[in-house]
């Protein structure tokens, strides 16, 4: 087991192994992920976002150390809690935002709606709403790249309470005897959607000790620490890509809010909220650029920069139009229509 | 008499039947300590305790195949699907096991269990938490398959559904969950296999089910205000055991049938009705039987799409005035 | 031409396939090294070799879910789940995940994928690996599904199933593999969606599909040879998309419809034909439209049983023949 | 990790522990699979039996050793390989062989088959031929017990494919979190139907391996030696009755035939088959019996008083009628009938 908590030792600063450019985009991304998804609930609340959404908050430095550690033809599959996972593949704010209102701007028209996230252009391969079911989905694309010699690798993000199901199961078998270049990321947020995954699960760590299971190194890291998740990360694609089979990384972390939108979070103990956010990952990270000498003006403007397009985002959304009516019946067949008869 | 909503039916109905039978136990994801993600079961776990009504990890297999085990061993159990979309991921039992082991077993084998589900579209969901399944289930043999459409409902046939000996697959609609209906003080218990007239009428019987009862009601009063066309509403409320006589009866006195279902359109169970009547009554019919349904397609999320994808009382009425050539 | 069997134009079909496109692989289990447990596959993993042609865990989820991502990201893999009744165990991918995919996200995502499977009875092995399944397929929307009935059609409809950019359910019927039919030589390429006329009538329209095809085509010889009813059999062959302008047309010319189909009797894919007929060709109808299935309940072992319970000659031609009132 | 592959020490003899009349009856048990197993491939090749069937020949130290260590109300779960658990619970071979030859004298007058093998009266809770699908069963059954306080165990048997599915590990999280009584079986004969284990599996041990996972004990026993087997049975009934959950014990074992009736398995290395018959588990306890001292006489008395019974119930079953056509539609509902309408 690799508990990878480590501070990088030594003087090289800023200019380690993550280096200075690298770490203003974890921030940075970070930062897009927490005020779109406050801006989400914020529009929630004006009634303008419908259906569910599933927030990230308190989540960001998962999304933001993968997504950064990922190269440009990288394949993420996300769950109904993807909108963190689709920003931080550089999707706008607007595109996700559009969806979640459910507009004609949306990423998918207002089609697929908050839980569906897809953007195959920024290797976003989509956001899926059943437990589960895009572990096997990933090792397809994975085989995919093995098959063709591609240099790709897919990358799966879940929950803690996905290691329950079946699919889980039998997705890691199959990575594992395949030796797929696939990195499977379990997002431990301590609770399904309103129990605890402890009073449900058998071990302690729901997917690092499943890991053996496997024949594969349990890896359980740090979860709100973005500079952890990136080095994770790396590790994990490094060995993807040089062939060496998948991975199963647990992050361990927690959410803000409550589960979706309709969970005001009652279940929890007192004061675990109130703890998690000592450990909020835009204040570690935060810290951690001043400690490393960035100066706070740099900090600032992205956090200004990061607040303009969310405002912008926001307008344009509002101001943009429901989908016309005729996309009902459009893609259900790739010949872009719906005929079942002739 | 009381007013009381659907949702809050499910756990009366529930604790009625836990109250009467200690062998009633109940289990499913959230439904205890948090009451269910849809709250219908709020209260069960405080008045019953943590040994009758307990918390699932996300396993619906486990689930499933748990309550099939109990059943067959001496429990009655309630078993919750969140949404009815996840039957495809413990499918087997519904589709394998449950419906197949009395009959493979020669008749020793019992399954009396229930399984509770969030069914039917209305909520931005999407395509993945928006489904009715209905016909998912009624095309197994060995299944029996209810659907309420009233907070009355819901209770009688909950107790006709948990004291049944043979598998039932209790489907709750989404989009009913806070409406509002009389229900009577006391016991309910209702029985399985018998469809309600819910609208007398004489030009036109409109078979529905669940959340179109209310829309066929709402377009039979158009019907009738707007263009004299007067309707017979069943609500078929049992698919299985199906109520084929209700159905023929009404259709012997009006002549003519539509069905009002919101499964995607092939092989929904309009299809197995128009077609009993079509066989069976075929001399009694003055025009073809049709079929209202939601297109053939997955569902959208957004408000906008989704509110014309299933039957609406407009295109229920237009539907059955156009047909009725009036 | 040649004579095969339809066991044999499996492998051929998919060889054809292989050697046409690269990004065509196959997955199963025991579908390579052993060539199946059906022997259906026997000689691909050997001319293919072990990247193309993979044996799999027992792990149905993991099969289905894997030719997704692998259709979704440029491969056209065709997958094996033994028997379809498996399809229980990895119903999400059929329900939930292949057919909605594109529609979710608004055309971008793409599924060329076929699965093939193991279909029907009469092989004596019981309730849970001989159910005529179809309708599971039929009834969601964004599928294709397809049935042959001889081994050209297995090749040709194989064939338009891998190139085909959308999902394929292709079920393949258990008691046909040994069957023999001519087949020419060369690349054989069908089209999904057309059905076909298997021997012309001006009775009545009889739609069978798969082992119903024969059988129906014998009871049609007794009809004409013994009762002078001549029937018109047509094999429906696709069911998604679903030749509708076949099947219109020719009761239009018989004026009377019967389908035969092994679905159990609930929801089958016998009611939409019926429901649309009747919907759409009713006053064409000289009496009721009728469907031959199996009775509504699992499937028995023994043999004597099982001869029983599927729709027969001797019962197509009986049931048709009281209908007609000859 | 408990190999439990050890000897009793000390002088105790055929009266330690196990004693002599527990080790009759282990070894009459598995004469009864033998026999009945043997006379079960003899009747197909005569066109007897009809459909499919899966024998257990080379496995029957498994079925012996746990039906021996069960109690009256303890209850079987088994696959479609089947045959040996339904006779080592007492079923007569007659009833089995019925059923196999599709007979009137059947276990469920051939409305079930060969993989559907049921007697509740035995204990026996029904064969199942989905793979993995009566785990999450047995764990119901075991639910019941606790619920009720009943003292009686459930046993599920499977084989080491069965480890790869879903309802493999949702049935063993679930067991273990619930803490239910009941005993997981995985008999490992080395190949899932024509591929071998190690080829599909992530792990040496597919069930042993996987113990962890669920915060279980691994246990990997070999599955040819009967009293090996019958004390690894009893172990894990007490700590199930005991309250202290469930078990996951994994037998090492092999059969001798192909995987159903239809294989003539040449899959199979050469000379692998001759190695494992050197360790035939009803040879291996013949010799255990002899060197504890019981006569010769004594143990063919058993094989003849066997090998009678199952002339006789072939006998039986060739005399025995067909099943009554009415009975194809009867027993779909509880009521003994299968009307859907009125
Ligand atoms: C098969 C299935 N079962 C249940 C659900 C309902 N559900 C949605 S999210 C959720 C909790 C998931 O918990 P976890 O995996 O920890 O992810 P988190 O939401 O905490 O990110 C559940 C039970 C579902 N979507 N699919
Ligand atoms: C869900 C499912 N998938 C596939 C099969 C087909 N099948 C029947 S037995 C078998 C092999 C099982 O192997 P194992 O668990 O090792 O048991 P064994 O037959 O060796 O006793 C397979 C794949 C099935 N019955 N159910
Ligand atoms: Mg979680
Ligand atoms: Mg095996």
């Amino acid at each position: 087991m690799a508990l990878q908590n480590e501070r990088p030792s030594g003087s090289a600063g800023l200019n380690d192994d993550i280096g200075e450019k690298k770490r203003l985009e974890l921030y940075r991304t970070q930062v897009v992920i927490r005020e779109a998804e406050q801006r989400a609930f914020d529009l929630f609340l004006q009634n303008l976002v419908k259906g569910t959404s599933h927030l990230s908050l308190g989540q960001e430095a998962v999304a933001a150390g993968f997504a950064c550690a990922m190269q440009k033809g990288d394949l993420s599959f996300c769950t109904y809690r993807g909108h963190a996972h689709t920003l931080a593949r550089g999707v706008s704010v607007e595109k996700v935002l559009g969806e979640l209102m459910q507009r004609d701007n949306g990423l998918m028209r207002g089609k697929g709606g908050s839980m569906h996230l897809t953007s195959e252009e920024h290797g976003v391969m989509g956001s899926y709403a059943i437990i589960g079911a895009h572990l096997p989905i990933a090792c397809g694309a994975a085989w995919r790249a093995q098959y063709k010699g591609d240099k790709d690798v897919s990358v799966c993000f879940f929950g803690d309470g996905t290691t329950n199901i079946g699919a889980f199961h039998e997705a890691l078998n199959f990575a594992a005897v395949w030796k797929l270049p696939v990195v499977f990321v379990c997002e431990n947020n301590l609770y399904m959607e309103y129990t605890p995954i402890g009073d449900v699960t058998a071990v302690k760590s729901p997917a690092g000790d499943r890991a053996a299971a496997y024949g594969l190194e349990k890896i359980v890291i740090d979860g709100n620490d973005a500079d952890v998740v990136y080095r994770a990360a790396r590790a994990a694609f490094e060995k993807a890509r040089a062939g060496n089979g998948p991975s199963l990384i647990e992050c361990l972390t927690y959410r803000h809010s409550g589960h979706s939108r309709a969970d005001p979070a009652k279940y929890r103990p007192e004061g675990e909220l109130e703890k998690w956010k000592l450990r909020d990952p835009i204040k570690i990270y935060k810290d951690r650029l001043k400690q490393f000498g960035v100066r706070p003006k740099a900090i600032d403007d992205i956090d200004a920069s990061v607040r303009q397009e969310v405002d912008d985002a926001t307008e344009a959304c509002k101001r943009a139009p429901m989908p016309p009516l005729d996309i009902l019946t459009t893609d259900v067949y790739a010949d872009g229509g719906w005929a079942w008869r002739n | 008499m009381a007013e009381m909503t659907y949702r809050d039916a499910v756990a009366r109905g529930i604790a009625q039947e836990m109250t009467r039978d200690p062998d009633v136990v109940f289990l499913g994801e959230d439904v205890a300590k948090a009451g269910g993600v849809f709250k219908a079961t709020v209260g069960l776990f405080e008045q019953f305790g943590p040994l009758r009504v307990r918390d699932t990890p996300i396993s619906e297999q486990a689930i499933l195949g748990a309550a099939m085990g109990a059943a067959m061993t001496g429990l009655k159990p309630i078993a919750e699907i969140m949404f009815s979309d996840f039957f495809a991921v413990c499918f087997d039992y519904i589709a394998n096991e449950f419906p197949k082991s009395r009959y493979m077993s020669n008749g020793q084998t019992k399954c009396p269990l229930v399984v509770r589900t969030g069914n039917g579209a209305g909520s931005r969901f999407g395509a993945q938490h928006s489904q009715s399944v209905e016909n998912w289930c009624m095309m197994i043999p060995g299944l029996k398959v209810v659907a309420p459409s009233t907070p009355r409902d819901v209770i009688g046939l909950m107790a006709a559904a948990v004291r049944d000996p043979d598998p039932v697959i209790f489907f709750e609609h989404k989009s009913l969950y806070p409406m509002k209906g009389e229900v009577p003080d006391g016991e309910i218990v209702d029985t399985l296999g018998s469809a309600k007239i819910v609208r007398p009428g004489k030009d036109a019987t409109i078979c529905a089910l669940a959340l179109m009862v209310p829309r066929a009601l709402a377009a039979a009063e158009t019907l009738k205000s707007e263009h004299g066309i007067d309707c017979e509403v069943v609500d078929v409320r049992s698919l299985v055991p199906l109520d084929t006589q209700t159905i023929l009866g009404s259709v012997a006195r009006t002549h003519r049938l539509f069905t009002v279902e919101e499964n995607p359109r092939l092989c929904g169970w309009g299809a197995e009705i128009v077609s009993i009547v079509a066989d069976e009554a075929f001399y009694e019919l003055d025009g073809p039987p049709v079929r209202i349904t939601t297109p053939h397609i997955p569902l959208p999320a957004a408000d906008i799409l989704e509110d014309i994808v299933l039957p609406t009382p407009q295109r229920i009425a237009e539907t059955v005035k156009r047909s009725l050539g009036s």
